[in-house]
């Protein structure tokens, strides 16, 4: 396992220190139970706060700040956080207005959230959740956990940030969270498995001409192992059943994100959003917003996903409004 | 000789070592239908119980299960957590208050522990999950001790159920859980959570006889 | 080679092909000569171009916009990009006040460089050119090439940059950029090797327990080969030269830079700019401002830059000055 | 039988040939101690220059070099194409106008080749560069012209010895390019600029050969 760490055990306290001195002036992090607040919490708006294992980054942690999320919380590596986190975050984000949870649908986070919530609400803090689940890749998902929640946490993180802190009421937060979950499909790929620091050894193996298709975001196998292809036709493989889904239509504006999985280099995330945007224009889909980077990873992954969100006019209004986190910023 | 807080104790001390000796096991099993983190989230829990016990080893039984669920919870995360967690609290409100166990009493516990784990999971018998293992670990101990043998002798067949229930998700398709996501793949994986549940019998097993042995 | 590309001779010219898509509302793409434009250009003031092999990404083509570079000429994976393009992309951002050339020293691109200068020149185009050069990796270069120019290259773009959209004439501008390169320092380390491309195998082979110290940008190998060591002694063996080279002293404040090679993920750069922090302060050395992430890359190489640049308060206004470009922005 | 245009194109061609045979062997050797494109490198430019010259195959020989020169230029980026174009535009200027060429007039051209590349890369022989091909390959042709050797054999000493200067810069410390930053690393590998230049003095020599047998 070559890694730039000190002790597998401590990779992500260590991480979360250097986080905290990189961008002292955004956030502050709490340490056991683990939590990174933006500076100044509570804020007098709805606290909207997100979590989930470590090993996303920039994803959960890098997006606290001014009009995305007041808190994030950590858990080891691909692990869900424990309760004690997301009740420790939720006391502090909450100016009163209430508090709404980002939990991606994966049964350690739902279930860790769910308990936080209980005991949240028995304190007295209102608290509404949103389960994404986005991942078009997991079919049959009615008699199993259902899809999980990927790519489209960041962007639904953004714009129901930037409706918090426009003054929108935990109702509303949580409605349009619901909107933007419902409009947003993913897929990804693997070209390379990822090692967990804990585990020391690579999830899965690959050969040199072989890939994953329909991977999550924690280093499993995918749904299927299939001969390396062209990016042209991986585009194809993974914008296929998202368009399908959905379905995204003639006519429509979309935000087209395509993430890299965490050891992708950039200038092939170009090329996969080439391939992409190709196929949108063939179908007479406007790309009316893009996003390209590595934002929510498997560790050193190589790969990349698709995501495509259904625009409406508000929804590009808030993914347009200030934003000042870690990872990212516009506007101010 | 009746169960006592300190059987409960050498109980977990035996799970929290095997779990230790079984983590790489347990997080390889995970690699292959999950995220390879299953031995690391069970060790580092029971690690933390085994620091709260001494605080508590005064304490009733319930207590101690009770600590040794929220510890579980505040600490484990992932799937497992709230599940184990969930199921060591309801135990302990089963055995709320106290000090000394029946034979009935431990099935009782095992039966509070598992309706935990399902009103928390939501699994059903097939699905891949450690219900596979609890539940006839659960059937092979009521029939046991129907059957009028020792508490150390019906546990072992619990334990070897267990161990069986955890073999026999191999050739299952997962439908709950992390493994669920790879579909027909999951299928030829023995599930690792039903492995550690199978772990967690043995050493109830393994205590209890002890017990018997020393009575 | 597992790659996200279709063919490897395409690679550059569909990733510039996505980078026009994604980012069609700051740059435009010029092909053949292939150049990366800002929007609108010749703007009234010093025009800053930069140019180098591909593969750096987002270096250098992420860095236009406003207040930073004009323009970017990318050459081919790790090959200096030849004249015509520097001089098509010289005239494209000259708006009369002349433009100062941003080169790596490198022997490929300094002579490239130098032939386009020579043929702006005798169009009648003021060029000033500035040769970053602050790899200390490098030893004994006064009878050799030189040092190379590294991580101090995105620094001095955005605060020339800066400079410039303030209206700072050319002599200025060059006259920053030089004490910017004077003040930096840098020095990097690989954990596995990359692929060009066009070659298909990686540059160079690494055993699972060694890593390479002291390397460049372009995959090749480094000073020396070493037994692979924990984040803490690696951190030493990067800050330890580059803070006697220049020297930093106690007292100083500097930008903390801490760069990811492409394929490392930011959870490990975290690790190390909390192993940098540590040094720094148990020098009595400030960290004013700081930058982590993978800004100045080599393809999908696993490893990791220190840079650190002794800041004035003239440099910390034009580092905190507003930038607009896909890969750096705030203030805007 | 003197030089002409188009044994200066048949010379171009069989170096355009030679150089796409070999070029993952230079990119091989590149990769050892620089960044592994001189191969892609050159082989993109000598593709290019076969592109342009049917539009100079009715000019003079100064003006075919001079195009190919700048054609490479144009394309090839990296230390090479400066270093290379120069010495091709070089060697155009010194045979500005020529239709034939005197076996004298070869050797200047060479001579000029050589002054451009140090003009512009100002490195010495000694350093682990093209110089240290191109510079005994240049002195090697002149003793067998000297000696009165005819120029297809001249010129075949003269690949000789670039191919042993190329030979001979495995033992020596790179000290310009890419490869000095290597330091004593760049020590036991040969330079991929040196072998390459060996490349373009065989292919010269193979086409005036053929020129003297066709006499
Ligand atoms: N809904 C569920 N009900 C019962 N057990 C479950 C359920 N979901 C997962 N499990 C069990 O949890 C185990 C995985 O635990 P662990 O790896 O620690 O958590 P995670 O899946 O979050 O990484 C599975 O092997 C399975 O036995
Ligand atoms: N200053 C110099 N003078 C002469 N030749 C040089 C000089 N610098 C580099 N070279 C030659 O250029 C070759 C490398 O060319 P190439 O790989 O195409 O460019 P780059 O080094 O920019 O990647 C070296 O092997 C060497 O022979
Ligand atoms: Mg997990
Ligand atoms: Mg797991
Ligand atoms: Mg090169
Ligand atoms: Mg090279």
């Amino acid at each position: 396992m070559k890694k730039l760490i000190n002790a597998p055990e401590n990779v992500v306290k260590e991480a979360l220190a250097g986080m905290a001195i990189a961008h002292a002036d955004l956030i502050d992090v709490h340490f056991d139970p683990d939590y990174i607040v933006r500076k100044g919490a509570p804020h007098n708006k709805v606290g909207v706060i997100s979590g989930g294992g470590s090993g996303h980054e920039p994803m959960h942690g890098g997006f606290v700040g001014y009009g995305m999320l007041d808190a994030a919380c950590p858990g080891a590596v691909f692990t869900s956080p424990v309760p004690d986190q997301m009740l420790a975050a939720t006391k502090a984000v909450n100016g009163g207005k209430g508090v709404l949870h980002i939990v991606k649908n994966y049964t350690g986070d739902v279930m860790n959230f769910e308990m936080a919530a209980e005991l949240a609400a028995a304190e007295g803090i209102e608290v509404a959740s949103v389960v994404t689940n986005d991942d078009v890749a997991v079919e049959n998902s009615t008699w199993t956990a259902g899809r999980r929640g990927v790519g489209v946490t960041v962007l639904l993180e953004k714009i129901v940030g930037a409706a918090a802190e426009a003054g929108a009421d935990l109702a509303t937060c949580k409605a349009i969270a619901e909107r933007v979950n419902a409009n947003g499909r993913s897929m990804g790929m693997a070209l390379t498995p990822c090692t967990v620091p804990q585990a020391g050894k690579p999830g899965f193996e690959l050969a040199e001409d072989e890939m994953e298709v329909g991977i999550g975001i924690h280093g499993e196998p995918g749904r299927r192992r299939e001969k390396l292809a062209p990016a042209r036709d991986i585009a194809e493989m993974l914008a296929g059943p998202i368009l399908e889904d959905l379905p995204f239509k003639s006519g429509d504006a979309v935000l087209a994100f395509v993430n890299g999985m965490g050891g992708t280099p950039l200038i092939e995330l170009y090329v996969m959003y080439n391939e992409l945007a190709r196929i949108l224009k063939d179908r007479n889909i406007t790309i009316a917003r893009s996003l390209v980077g590595s934002y929510i990873t498997s560790l050193e992954m190589a790969g990349v996903s698709f995501t495509l969100l259904r625009l409406d006019d508000e929804m590009i209004k808030l993914w347009d409004a200030p934003v000042h986190t870690p990872a990212l910023r516009w506007g101010m | 000789m009746p169960i006592t807080v300190e059987h409960v104790t050498h109980f977990l001390t035996a799970a929290a070592a095997l779990i230790h000796e079984r983590r790489d096991e347990l997080t390889a099993l995970d690699a292959a239908i999950g995220d390879a983190d299953h031995g690391a989230n069970l060790d580092r829990g029971f690690t933390a119980v085994m620091a709260r016990l001494p605080s508590v080893a005064d304490k009733d039984i319930g207590t101690v299960l009770k600590t040794t669920g929220m510890t579980i919870v505040s600490t484990v995360g992932g799937a497992s957590g709230p599940l184990y967690g969930t199921a060591f609290v309801r135990a302990g409100m089963a055995l709320a208050d106290r000090h000394e166990l029946s034979t009935e009493e431990v099935l009782l516990a095992l039966e509070a522990a598992l309706d935990g784990i399902v009103a928390r999971g939501k699994a059903q018998r097939g699905e891949k999950t450690m219900v596979d293992a609890l539940a006839p670990a659960i059937e092979a101990l009521r029939a046991a001790l129907a059957a009028g043998e020792p508490l150390g002798r019906a546990l072992q067949a619990a334990a070897d159920a267990a161990e069986g229930g955890a073999k026999a998700t191999i050739p299952m398709l997962a439908l709950k859980g992390r493994a669920s996501y790879l579909g027909e793949r999951s299928i030829g994986h023995q599930d690792p959570g039903a492995t550690s549940t199978a772990y967690l019998l043995r050493a109830l097993a393994m205590t209890c006889s002890r017990v018997e042995e020393g009575a």
